[in-house]
């Protein structure tokens, strides 16, 4: 039983085991105890690159090797952040769903390293697919009326978004019958990498269509993005953390592997459509759309939520850009975006429990605004963060963003214009926030209080940003550039 | 080495000339007016027998003016005696002559003028204030016109010098053209705001309503008054030569050689006579103007300089 | 006996217009046996592939749809109707025949799409396939066309019937696939199941406009 | 290996960055010294602009420029909230105009994003508004060292690029768009900085108009390098350099002392101080070299560049053809519009600010200025003093600039001699003083004012009667009345934001409108619009594969 099935299969041993013992307090440390083991497992899988396992369906290759290191490292220091959330929410919830809860966090870590470590493009799905029961069901943990209807929002978009993508496996399927015949060689991505140019290229832009659709609901690309705000404001706060850090990116990373079949089918000739306007014309109008849905919003994860959106967007427009180095900012971008925004949702958690608990009604802007008063060092932090998501330089995604509009210059240049605008109004959107957020008089009767060790991670997260935007070690660049060079 | 020795007695005879003779010329202007008016008038050295009578009185200082009150004539004077040694009156070629550049005598005007204005704020009372404020909404247009008139100057005749502009206007073969004609009127126009002559300002009047230059100097008295109507009689004097060099250039002396200067100062004199009567004749034929009347003013004067620079490309007359 | 694979074509047929005829239908009732209808016709050719293919996977799928989608699923929903006297008519968007001319315009797209214009040599896959697409694409049609929270469920639910009916007609599909479909049944009905109860607590009826009164609202 | 992942950054250092850097130093020791020692955001502000003058590739310079953007945004927001957001909004549009214009092909569209993007930030003409607004809000010593520093660092990326990078690609009306932004900027910024009434503001208004001066000198030295004249260029360029350098010297002096009287008397509108040179005298005294380097006099250090531009602009007018030559003879009237008004505001600001009666009880009480706050000031004012007296010499020291700007220009000497006139003057006066001493009465006696007439105000009015006080925006009223309404509208409204912001605003809340119905739609409408999505794309696929 090789290292990556072991690291694909604990957290559901976990989650089955979390689902029926432990108090929520004994929960969370277990919960702790299994995200640091995974995320152990995922650094240990560095060493044997390329290793199969579970009969051929599951492997490791090296964008999936790194993206499953940031999850393990993001669901690690969600977990270390769940503890407060846990001490500061006991007694909001029964011990019963408390249980359901730690549960759907690890089905949903699972699915997600299922989902980077696939081979086979069918357990890809069912990999999504249970991560998306999964946060639905999590979402709805909190039994108000608007959790419900987030739910419920979230259950018919994301069964649509699932449906379409099936869809498009089965097409994959059936446009690599011709030259792979049938069997498990036609849906394994490396085999269908390896003969790309042969495949029917007809059929598997129609494809790349249905899974650009699916898994775009997963990344909430801009007509598929209606579920992840309310999912977002609605579900309980560490959830939020794993959902924005996790889900997005593996549907962004299936997204960008179905994207390399057609791209490399394209260049060889094969009758197949460039993914590139696709993929730029959803990233464009995700870019847009949020850009000016950012000004009116009043509840904080609600705006996040939108920002994610649009950051995934970004990433999605420069895969759509293509070239290595439009493919190595996307990435970078995407890895970027992941540290800052769980970090952010962390802090935000951590400045909502200090204004009296993390339930989803009080992370409204007014009501966490001047937190300078409430505790200095994570009202600094909590500044840091969502400047962090604006651009300007001393954030990491300057040097992503950077790149892109770069790359973006060179090959298509009429596209820089859109790009350029949607970034300066979101930018602007951000930024608004930073002064009523930290410097505005509190509402009365907040005292200062300790905020505990807890907002450690978010400092580590945003050192870790910086380390990887402006002083990137050589190691790190070779393997993106080959990643970005392979999936050109 | 010895037209270096009469260059310098020449600049001392100049500068005798100018600091000498500019409240005669005020008394002149004024004599001559009342004689047009059928009146007497005083007698045309009663300007320095004033000047004599406030030396000799006590100044009275108020007691909210600050330190500064007692520094404002010196520097208002420094900056017209220095514009008075740089602008050639009856030779060329004076010893100040590579200094005499345009822009520098606008700069001294300039300077003078905010000393007059902080002169004027000095105090902080009323007159002070709104005289101030009146005269830097006149500079504002005249500084412009003389900007562009300086402009036509320097693109016919290429030396950004007044004394290299008056040799090349004397000596070359410019003769009367129209550009030179709409110059004409823009630099008297700018003369008469800065002297603070009749349609803009009432030399003589004390009405409250009609005050610029006046204004500004109520709060002064004894040597410190002395000193400032002194600057303002130069500033006439030098704005009159100033126009005598550049519009009226011929029988004007070489500093190097001495011959030439009894004819020089001979034709000095007649222009200033002339230029006398000119605006002798110019203030009692207009009335003052009203106060917001003079931007209009000085907005037709910088309107001529303007055609002035126009026209010169039409007349082709560029050179260099 | 007629050869297999236009047997199985036919079936297709079918089940196509059990799609086309759901876009029509005003009552929920009616909707509902139609849905049962199409899983049932579905299971057939479930069984019939599996016989043409000799893979027992498509056996089981048939059985699975026969007794969840064809049995369970409109008993529930029938009982649920029952339950809250949901007899009345399903108010639609558009006007039904407008909706009938995009439901043909869908088939043309999807035809359009799927079948190239040089025939290649799994030509019969193809319109499988074709039939497959439209089925999906008109589920889809029938739940954005319905604001009644239930129709919106089976319009979900004619869509995945789309995407099994294209599963089974793929040749030698690993045994995966068959499993996948089945898990989406299961765990939808599931998940529906809880939320109707859920619902109904909370909004005393099924209508989507609860739902749309608190959006409207907005956050 | 620092800077952009896999290409790292380079940094070196060349004459125009020395320059620079030079220009910064002064003012930055200032600032340290008089107030901003201690503050994080400040030395990271400095750092950014530290990295944009050394910067050797263009990722390291907008790293810095965005940097330096940032940091200010963060100390601007911390003086006050109001114009924090639209200070971030040009700091963002000028980064995203400066990127593009940074890795297209040298030519006539990426100067006009360089132009935008430098140009928003130097506060050049169209886009200038946000500067008055901007530079008041944070503390003394910061803004001292944005209106000194950054604006130069800004117009330091557009010489960097027009002449250098861009250099051999030079087109004339380059030269002449540069012109048109200076001639514009310096025509707003003197006509607002006679008309503001609070003194930072005054202040910030004037860079406006000093950074139009120097636009125009690059523009002169753009176009007479595209019309190939060495000589005509150097000149422009000296005196573009020279104005930059003292307005790098006399800006930030003024802003420490509006700092000082800020502190000292809790306002900085010009309708509430007065009479401040009899609390502060020494302070005084220093504003009173700086607001003679803002007027531009002779012996001040603002008027070198000034003689040079206006010699520049004189030497140019006579290249350009008849369209040219009405430019350049509007130009002049421009820059002499622009020199008036400049020297009737700094005479504003002295004369209600430090001279006359006070207005306040605040300003009667006003101490001196403490110890560091002179010391940053005096420093300043040393500075000030080679640049005043002897600028031929400082001519001299940039020389290598100019001939790496304009390779094979040879400097001509300068005609303004400031020194020999300075002893003139000093000579007359003294002679004037000793005669007055020898032929006059000698003594004075203090009396109450004579005010016309006027009886001395009663004991519970110790300032006279408020009512006949004259104050800053009645000496503005002329000039308000005859400028303004012309130029500034009705309102008084900046033109800046009239005809570019307000309309951008507007826009803004429509697309909100627009966007906030899209998310307000149900879920049945959500699945609308994905259904119609997903049919486009496949119309669009099976159009685009049988076509």
């Amino acid at each position: 039983m090789s290292l990556t099935a072991g690291v694909v299969l604990l957290p559901f041993l976990a989650a089955i085991g979390l689902g029926f013992w432990g108090s929520p307090l004994r929960g969370a440390y277990a919960n702790l105890v299994v995200c640091g083991v995974v995320f152990g497992l995922t650094l240990v899988v560095f060493l044997e690159p390329d290793a199969g396992a579970l009969g051929g369906t599951v492997r490791a290759d090296r964008l999936g090797m790194m993206f499953g290191a940031l999850s393990g490292f993001v669901a690690l220091t969600t977990a270390i952040s769940n503890l407060d959330f846990v001490r500061g929410e006991l007694e909001r919830t029964s011990p019963r769903r408390w249980r359901v809860y730690h549960a759907m966090c690890q089905v949903m870590l699972g699915a997600t390293l299922l989902g980077f470590y696939a081979d086979n493009i069918g357990l890809l799905w069912v990999a999504v697919e249970m991560a998306t029961i999964a946060a639905t069901l999590g979402v709805s943990l909190p039994r108000t009326a608007s959790a419900l209807e987030a739910a419920w929002k979230y259950f018919i978009l994301g069964g649509v978004g699932i449906a379409l993508a099936l869809f498009g496996t089965m097409v994959i399927y059936l446009a690599a019958q011709p030259a792979m015949g049938p069997g498990l060689a036609a849906m394994s991505l490396s085999a269908l990498s390896a003969h790309a140019a042969q495949l029917d290229g007809r059929l598997l832009t129609l494809a790349f269509v249905f899974l650009l659709f699916g898994y775009g609901t997963k990344a909430a690309l801009a007509p598929l993005h209606g579920w992840l705000p309310d999912a977002y404001a609605e579900g309980p706060a560490p959830l939020t953390t794993m959902l924005s850090g996790l889900l997005l990116n593996v549907a962004l990373i299936a997204i960008l592997r179905f994207r390399h079949l057609l791209q490399a089918n394209a260049d060889a000739g094969g009758g197949a459509m460039h993914p590139g306007p696709f993929l730029v014309t959803l990233g464009l109008a995700s870019l847009l759309l949020t850009a000016f849905s950012l000004w009116g919003r009043r509840d904080s994860r609600r705006f996040f939520g939108f920002s994610s959106i649009e950051h995934s967007g970004i990433a999605a427009f420069a895969f759509g850009i293509g070239g290595v180095a439009a493919i190595f900012a996307g990435l970078l971008h995407i890895l970027l975006h992941t540290l800052i925004k769980s970090a952010l949702f962390q802090a935000l958690t951590r400045s909502a429990a200090l204004r009296g608990g993390a339930a989803p009604g009080n992370f409204g802007f007014s009501h966490l605004r001047g937190m300078l008063a409430s505790n200095k060092l994570l009202a600094w932090l909590l500044g840091a963060c969502v400047f962090a998501l604006t651009g300007l330089p001393p954030s990491g995604l300057f040097a992503s963003e950077f790149l892109i509009i770069s790359q973006t210059i060179q090959r298509q240049p009429l596209l820089s214009l859109p790009l350029g605008a949607g970034l300066v109004v979101s930018a602007i959107a951000i930024i608004r926030l930073i002064g009523p957020l930290l410097f505005d008089p509190p509402p009365r009767g907040v005292i200062e209080v300790k905020a505990g060790a807890g907002i450690a991670t978010v400092g580590l997260h945003l050192l870790l940003v910086l380390v990887l935007a402006f002083a990137m070690p050589l190691a790190l660049v070779r393997m993106l550039s080959s990643i970005a060079g392979a999936l050109q | 080495m010895l037209t270096l020795l009469l260059r310098c007695v020449a600049s001392l005879l100049h500068a005798g000339l100018m600091l000498g003779l500019a409240p005669l010329l005020i008394g002149l202007v004024g004599k001559f007016r009342a004689r047009l008016l059928g009146r007497r008038g005083p007698v045309i050295w009663q300007p320095y027998r004033d000047l004599w009578k406030l030396i000799h009185k006590i100044p009275l200082i108020p007691d909210t003016a600050t330190e500064l009150y007692k520094i404002w004539p010196f520097v208002g004077f420094a900056a017209i005696a220095a514009v008075a040694l740089l602008v050639p009156g009856f030779a060329l070629n004076l010893v100040s002559a590579r200094y005499s550049d345009f822009i520098t005598i606008i700069g001294l005007f300039a300077l003078s003028r905010a000393a007059v204005m902080l002169a004027g704020l000095e105090t902080g009372f009323g007159f002070g204030a709104a005289g101030a404020g009146r005269d830097a909404l006149f500079s504002i247009f005249s500084e412009a016109a003389l900007l562009v008139v300086v402009l036509v100057f320097g693109l016919i005749a290429g030396d950004p010098t007044v004394d290299g502009t008056a040799t090349e206007f004397g000596f070359g073969q410019i003769g009367v053209s129209v550009s030179l004609g709409f110059a004409l009127v823009a630099m008297l126009a700018v003369a008469v705001t800065e002297t603070g002559r009749i349609p803009v300002d009432n030399p003589a009047g004390h009405l409250e309503l009609a005050m610029v230059h006046e204004a500004m100097l109520l709060e002064y008295s004894g040597r410190y008054l002395a000193l400032f109507q002194y600057a303002a009689a130069l500033r006439l004097m030098i704005w009159f030569s100033l126009i005598a060099t550049l519009f009226f250039p011929f029988g004007m002396a070489q500093a190097g050689n001495i011959l030439s200067w009894p004819l020089g100062l001979l034709s000095w004199l007649a222009k200033l006579g002339v230029l006398t009567v000119a605006l002798g004749l110019f203030e009692i034929s207009t009335a003052k103007m009203r106060v917001f009347r003079v931007p209009e003013f000085l907005g037709v004067a910088l309107l001529l300089g303007l055609l002035s620079a126009i026209f010169l490309f039409v007349a082709g007359r560029l050179n260099g | 006996m007629m050869p297999v694979n236009s047997l199985s074509h036919a079936l297709a047929g079918l089940i196509l217009l059990c799609a086309f005829a759901l876009l029509s239908q005003r009552r929920l009732a009616a909707m509902i046996t139609l849905i049962q209808a199409e899983a049932l016709v579905l299971s057939l050719a479930a069984f019939i592939q599996g016989y043409a293919q000799n893979a027992d996977a498509l056996y089981l799928t048939g059985i699975i749809t026969f007794a969840i989608k064809g049995v369970l699923l409109p008993m529930a929903l029938r009982r649920i109707t029952r339950r809250f006297n949901l007899i009345r008519a399903v108010e639609t968007v558009m006007p039904v025949g407008f909706s009938m001319i995009i439901g043909v315009g869908l088939i043309g797209i999807a035809v359009m799409v799927v079948l190239p214009s040089a025939a290649s040599a799994a030509t019969q896959t193809r319109e499988d396939l074709a039939i497959a697409l439209s089925v999906v694409l008109l589920g889809l049609l029938v739940m954005t066309t319905r604001r009644n929270a239930l129709s919106q469920v089976i319009g979900f639910l004619s869509t995945e019937n789309g995407l099994v009916l294209a599963a089974i007609g793929m040749p030698g599909m690993p045994f995966v696939a068959e499993l996948s479909v089945a898990l989406l049944v299961l765990l939808a009905l599931l998940v529906v199941g809880v939320f109707v109860f859920q619902l109904r607590e909370h909004f005393e009826d099924l209508d989507l406009s609860g739902i749309e009164a608190i959006e409207r609202r907005g956050r | 290996m620092v800077g952009l992942p896999g290409r790292g950054m380079h940094l070196g250092i060349d004459p125009l960055s020395a320059l620079f850097l030079c220009l910064l130093a002064p003012q930055v020791l200032a600032a340290a010294i008089a107030a901003e020692g201690k503050s994080v955001a400040f030395w990271v502000f400095v750092l950014g602009m530290v990295l944009t003058l050394l910067a050797a590739d263009s990722f390291a310079l907008i790293l810095g420029f965005e940097l330096m953007s940032a940091a200010s945004w963060l100390l601007v927001l911390r003086g006050d909230r109001r114009p924090a957001l639209l200070y971030a909004g040009i700091a963002l549009f000028s980064g995203a105009c400066l990127i593009p214009a940074v890795f297209l092909p040298a030519g006539g569209l990426a100067f006009a994003l360089l132009l935008l993007g430098a140009g928003a930030k130097a506060g050049l003409a169209p886009l200038h508004s946000w500067l008055p607004r901007a530079h008041p809000a944070p503390s003394a010593g910061v803004s001292a060292v944005m209106s000194g520093g950054m604006v130069s660092v800004a117009l330091y990326v557009i010489i960097r690029y027009g002449f250098i990078v861009f250099g051999n690609a030079v087109q004339p009306w380059w030269g002449t768009a540069l012109m048109a932004a200076g001639a514009a900027s310096v025509l707003i910024g003197a006509l607002r900085a006679m008309l503001e009434v609070e003194l930072k503001t005054v202040l910030a208004c004037s860079t406006v108009e000093h950074m139009g001066l120097i636009a125009v000198g690059l523009g002169v030295g753009l176009r007479a390098r595209a019309l190939d004249d060495p000589a005509l260029a150097s000149l422009a360029l000296q005196a573009a350099l020279l104005c930059a350098l003292a307005h790098a010297l006399f800006k930030p002096l003024l802003f420490l002392g509006a700092g000082a009287v800020r502190h000292a008397t809790g306002t900085t509108s010009l309708d509430w101080l007065g009479g401040l040179m009899r609390g502060m005298p020494k302070m005084g005294v220093l504003m009173l070299a700086g607001a003679a380097g803002m007027a531009a006099l002779p012996l001040g250090p603002g008027f070198a560049p000034e003689f040079l531009l206006l010699h520049a602009v004189i030497a140019a007018a006579g290249l350009g053809g008849v369209m040219g030559w009405i430019g350049f003879t509007a130009l002049l009237a421009v820059l002499g519009l622009g020199a008036a008004l400049a020297l009737a505001a700094s005479v504003r600001m002295i004369g209600f600010g430090f001279l006359g009666r006070p207005r306040s009880l605040h300003a009667a009480a006003a101490e001196e200025a403490d110890k560091f706050t002179l010391i940053g000031m005096g420093i300043l004012a040393m500075g000030c003093v080679p640049l005043a007296l002897t600028p031929g010499l400082v001519l001299r020291a940039i020389a290598p600039v100019i001939s790496q700007l304009v390779p094979g220009a040879l400097p001509q000497p300068l005609a303004y001699a400031p020194l020999p006139l300075a002893v003139l003057m000093a000579g007359l006066a003294a002679v004037a003083f000793f005669a007055l001493r020898r032929f006059g009465a000698r003594g004075e006696r203090e009396v109450a004012a004579w005010n016309g007439g006027f009886g001395k105000p009663p004991i519970w009015l110790p300032f006279g009667d408020p009512a006949t006080q004259p104050i800053a925006s009645g000496f503005a009223e002329p000039v308000r009345r005859v400028l303004g309404s012309a130029l500034l509208g009705p309102a008084g409204l900046d033109p800046g934001e009239r005809f570019i912001l307000a309309p951008l605003s507007r826009l803004r809340v429509r697309l909100t409108r627009l966007a906030e119905w899209v998310r307000r739609a149900t879920i049945r409408q959500r699945l609308a619009f994905v259904f119609a999505v997903l049919v486009m794309f496949l119309l669009a696929l099976g159009l685009g594969q049988d076509g």
